[in-house]
């Protein structure tokens, strides 16, 4: 790989986001998407699509898989110019988080041939049935059941805080199979087309009023034997991996995650810069609140931890990249993120004071709400993919070898 | 010596007051309360005027009971714990009490009693721009135009705005070198001509805030509550009962999440036991238990204090706000935590406690605030 | 009992400390003793004795046992008076606090006539044995034995973190006498003599480099019999009584811890005016600390924590007057007093800067090392009296009600 | 792109110094050297010489190995973890690096090779009276006479200064608008006339503080390192590697901690089972390791950039020194409390650590310094 090849490689990545990035992007007459719409949805789809077909993304995975194979400068290349301009995010999916990674381990020579170039392309969406409303963290406590019948199996039950549930076009499934096995070995995972009759969706309200997640129903609902993944009564090893992978994202966020999914936004060094001009902006009694050392104080320690989230985040990817698999350490990853999340929130409406009580929707809410949006919704990072406590268990056990 | 167990009647007081509100104000009631347009029943005021808590702190020639500050905190106390909707604290302490301490002998025979009875129902619009608790917010104007005075502009913040009959305003009627000389109270009839009043949509629905904009509205002189220019000691003190009867309104609040969490992690099961028996939960309910029990003696503390007119009883209440502001914050988080995913959806009720202490935290200075005040008195 | 008796009980008492106050007392010539010094030890003694015959301590127990009956309202009034002056402490013993508390409950007829007397006197000194090397918090790993011979038991082990040890008559013992009984039924108490040959006692360093705790051995140590508390074989009752009683101390300090042991020096109100002064007085980087709010803001943190620890002190003492035990509640005034320690001793060093490593002895050292030594301390706070974690447990179980 | 994993170089190095230390500098040793009055031992600093640790970073021609700071850093946990007294990273970084970077050629021919060869043991001298790490710190003065600087004044905070060779000394030569101008370095020899260096009596004895105080001790200008007047820079340079290099120290001293106390809580027994078993014992564990690879991250961050000559050196230094700090201490606090009364002794090595942690975190400006750093590089 000469320089020369790498600098043809920029310009041409240059012109393409030229060409490709959607009309005034970069510029204040850019209006995104509503989070969450079918419109933000369609135009991760259509973007990522795009990528892919001209060899922007879909890496990290074997050709015979629809993979993008390229030398790890120019993959380093095409992210940098990325990076510097932004670009809209991927679909509402957990394909590249949590199906092609749980199917490229598990999955069956067909269904990795049929899936994951769907996925890496943008064109199917995914999303995974994995908490019940009396299970939480625990898949001893899976209600769900299929039952075998013929060459199908008739499921029944009941999923809740499922994330990306409103346009995936597939899911991934965990269901007890074998009621008198036990534990670790009564469980399977399925592949389900969620065009199948018995199945059902609704959104799932959370605290902050909005629906990100969703409720998923079973009723009858039947699905091919050969769309098992991997062997029957070994669902819990294919969940652990699926958690794994979706906990890695949690943890290494921004660089790690982001990366994998193919999308870079642009980054300063200084992570907290927004809390900095937050805080230069607001007058609290009269005082600018940034010349109150105790917010300056707490403002930098959340700089000085985005950092170290980078940095972490850059060696875990180094170890992914180096063939590594990160497993336990994401459980590090994920909670620091989470909780790093809380005290940010947190910080925010302290420094806004009585206008931290803004919602989005009202006229006199400062950044339209999402300051108090942000710091609701953080409440629920510490829950769910695998609770702080769980990840802490993990940590102790797993890691550092204490007894269970 | 100060007394910090309750009295016989207080005791009796506070279980009337549990069973009222479990009655009157169930959760539907305060969720019902959260999507209406005004945010609390008159239907439910007349009930609680008829028990006698809204001239609770009156004197009797006014309608009232007579009873003690630390009596009324008793039943903050249950209405914290029960999230209930309505101006209270603000007809009561914010409104009535400047009419008592301040009031002319008209004024008080005119408005007391009616207060008293439940037909009056009031509250305070003091904070502009800034949000910020002091005389320097204070900014609209009230002119003088032979016997009234014009008032324009805009209030923020204002609790239960639209549903009220009166507003006491606090107003800057001249411009001098103390920002404290130069306010005046004013109460405001809602039914004036020129006053609008737009919903804030903010994140505690249990306690409504409105924008209150004047335009042009003349109120007469005889609705000053207080001397003209000199309305802010009056506010003042007003405000420090009203911190310290929040304050029991947060540990009451602070105390359904510890035990709606306890009874939770007892009956959850994971990995086939109780959650309650794992370790981590047991401590976090035990650091749960703990700030609780710390918040309610300053709280109880500064209560006597106000009571008994204490010279201590500004650092009493910025110790208690800033204590219980920390806590009920810390126990809803606490509380959300352990009840894992279900306590994150909007059909529990833990999120409406949780912004219920988002909300009383902010408001009349936050733990932040009151620390810096009691800094500042040994500056 | 009419206001004047109480004004007249008022002069007295004010005219008797006046009387027998220390020469200097109050004033800067008063130098006094070294802490944990048998000259210390000494003064408290005698102090107390002093007390105790004109009627001023010995309260709260039967005047069968030596106790000085009076009434609510005169202690009141010698408190206050007392409070104002301050007066020296007590001996250096766990009487006031362990001894005569468990005799009082656990012990036979003569042992309450023999001991607690001679303890609100101040005239005998106690230690009690209660930590071993491989026990900590845990009873059920009790090694020192005691094994019956004729009308004597013979006592062989060793006991850690004993305090007040040096200058004990007496010590309570907790030994194994039934070697193969269950948990909670194997253990019995005893009182022992210090002149007894057999026993010996050391000190055990600290981290702070002080000898604040001694270690104790048991070498063919004879007690009689009669000097048993309680039936054999529940000693783990006893110690269950001995440690709420210590733990009530550690947790109400100063207001009810003090007021117990009949001694009580002076407060203001506003309770970290010494951190406030150190403050005031110390400079970084040219600037007062005092004017960074990040530091103004936890000093008024912890003078809130103090007042909430002086006001919850007093709730729990107006208990105890009424004759409601404390039981568990002792643990939450504990735990709370301990973390606040430590949170003091580390914002006092973070206050010190550089001038936090003078330890005592250093001629550079700020209020002669008192700050350091007081943050060292402060770590062996979480674990005297049975550790925070222990604390937290028996909050959780035995007042929250949640499952072991 | 940035490396984080170590080369097989480093590796060795590592093991190497791990080897060493554990053979040459146990706890033993180190107890030893908390009662010797110099601190430290020659033997031992021959030895480190000999295995090429002490020119590690020197260029051949002056008698080093030429390796660049990462590897030195690598070295540096190893030192940290083992809790090796002496004054490594002042002869090396504080003395030996403003020799190399601002000395002329016969400086460096002369002193270089010595440092290198274990010969010359070197301290600095910059904080008086303050305590503080800053340019307005240095008051002591320095007044020329003929070829010689008299210096007259006491110093703070010397670590080691009893034992070596040479002292470093940062003093003030003229006065100025701008308190970095005017400060000049001189190495003194410490066995000329007029200096007197009695003990601090420091709580962190594995690393001794002295006092020193220079009575009219005449220095010849040849011994100013760098120029005159403008000393404060080379310092301030020098200063930046030794805080990125006392969080290596920081960070290799947290995981021995981190592993005695997790090995403590397999081993020890409560209640019939290990403690380690106990969920709140896991999660403090849990947080340490937490903490500490976080600590890493941002530590070795630190090391690359200085290597590399980063223009976010600066920032990621602070970064580093104020997360390393706080963990240290909060690794530390947890280690005492998980050990329990044994950790509280002064027979275990835990508080040794604890010390350790604490004087680290003082060193070249706290935590809360360094976070006020990075604000003002917002401002």
């Amino acid at each position: 790989m000469t320089s020369e090849n790498l600098e043809a490689l920029r310009r041409e990545v240059r012109g393409w986001l030229r060409e490709n990035l959607p009309k005034g992007w970069g510029t204040p007459e850019y209006v995104p998407p509503i989070r969450y719409s079918r419109e933000s949805h369609e135009l991760g789809r259509e973007w990522t699509k795009k990528m892919y077909d001209v060899g922007y993304t879909g890496f990290n995975y074997p050709k015979e898989y629809g993979g993008i194979e390229r030398p790890r400068e120019e993959v380093a290349v095409i992210y940098e110019e990325m990076g510097r301009t932004g670009t809209p995010g991927g679909p509402l999916s957990l394909g590249l988080l949590v199906a092609a990674p749980a199917i490229l381990v598990h999955g069956e020579e067909w269904q990795k041939k049929r899936f994951i170039p769907k996925i890496l392309s943008g064109e199917e969406s995914w999303c995974e049935g994995f908490s019940e409303p009396d299970a939480g963290s625990d898949l001893a406590n899976v209600q769900t059941t299929a039952v075998r019948d013929g060459d199908e199996w008739v499921v029944n039950g009941q999923k809740v805080w499922t994330s990306m549930w409103e346009f995936a076009d597939w899911g991934l499934l965990v269901a007890k199979t074998e009621p008198d096995a036990p534990r670790h070995r009564n469980l399977s995972y399925f592949l389900f087309d969620t065009s199948t009759p018995g199945f059902s969706r609704r959104p799932l309200v959370q605290m902050s009023g909005e629906a990100e997640f969703g409720e998923m129903f079973f009723d009858d609902m039947r699905v091919p034997h050969k769309n098992m993944m991997d062997e029957q009564g070994r669902g819990w090893y294919v969940a652990m991996t699926a958690l794994m992978a979706e906990r890695s994202f949690g943890g290494t966020g921004f660089s790690g995650g982001m990366a994998a999914m193919g999308g870079l936004g642009t980054s300063d060094l200084l992570g907290a810069n927004a809390l900095v001009e937050l805080a230069k902006n607001t007058k609290r009694y009269g005082k600018s609140v940034w010349e109150e050392s105790a917010f300056r104080q707490r403002i930098m320690q959340t700089a000085i931890e985005l950092e170290a989230m980078r940095w972490s985040g850059t060696r875990m990817a180094a170890k992914m990249m180096k063939g590594t698999p990160i497993g336990n350490e994401a459980s590090v990853l994920k909670n620091f993120q989470a909780e790093m999340r809380q005290r940010r929130g947190d910080l925010t409406c302290e420094i806004l004071g009585a206008y931290s009580q803004m919602v989005r929707g009202s006229t006199r809410a400062v950044d339209e709400g999402d300051h108090v949006y942000n710091m609701l919704r953080a409440r629920g990072a510490t829950i769910e993919m695998g609770t702080s406590e769980i990840n802490r268990n993990i940590i102790a056990e797993r890691i550092l070898g204490l007894p269970r | 010596m100060m007394e910090f167990s309750l009295s016989e009647e207080q005791e009796m007081l506070k279980t009337m007051a549990r069973d009222f509100l479990e009655n009157e104000c169930p959760k539907t009631h305060v969720r019902e309360m959260m999507e209406d347009e005004v945010g609390f029943s008159r239907e439910l005021w007349k009930k609680m005027a008829d028990v006698g808590w809204l001239g609770l702190v009156f004197p009797e020639e006014y309608g009232g009971s007579g009873m003690n500050f630390r009596d009324l905190t008793v039943l903050c106390e249950e209405m914290g714990r029960a999230l209930l909707p309505g101006p209270f604290l603000q007809t009561v302490l914010l409104v009535g009490m400047p009419i008592l301490t301040a009031g002319t002998d008209e004024q008080k025979k005119e408005y007391l009693p009616k207060i008293a009875s439940g037909d009056m129902v009031c509250t305070l619009a003091v904070l502009e721009e800034d949000g910020d608790f002091w005389p320097d917010g204070v900014q609209l104007k009230a002119t003088q135009r032979g016997n009234d005075y014009i008032i324009n502009g805009t209030k923020l913040f204002v609790n239960n705005a639209k549903g009220v009959d009166y507003i006491l305003v606090a107003a800057r009627t001249r411009r001098a070198t103390e920002p404290e000389d130069g306010i005046t109270l004013f109460l405001v009839d809602t039914t004036e001509w020129g006053i609008y009043i737009p919903p804030l949509t903010t994140m505690d629905q249990t306690r409504q805030q409105f924008e209150v904009t004047f335009n042009r509205v003349a109120v007469p002189a005889s609705n000053i509550i207080g001397e003209l220019h000199k309305g802010w000691s009056v506010l003042k003190e007003a405000a420090l009962k009203t911190t310290a009867a929040l304050c029991a309104e947060m540990v009451g609040g602070g105390e359904w999440v510890l035990e709606t969490t306890v009874n939770y992690a007892k009956e959850r099961t994971a990995f086939g036991v109780p959650i309650g028996s794992f370790q981590v939960i047991k401590h976090k309910c035990a650091d749960m238990y703990s700030d609780l029990e710390y918040s309610r003696s300053l709280m109880e503390w500064a209560a006597e204090a106000i009571k008994d007119d204490d010279r201590d009883a500004h650092m009493a209440v910025s110790m208690a706000k800033s204590y219980c502001g920390d806590t009920y914050k810390i126990v809803c988080d606490h509380g959300v935590q352990i009840h894992g995913g279900i306590g994150f959806t909007w059909d529990h009720d833990m999120h409406l406690y949780f912004k219920r202490a988002r909300s009383s935290d902010t408001a009349f200075g936050d733990a932040y605030y009151h620390r810096e005040l009691l800094a500042q008195a040994v500056d």
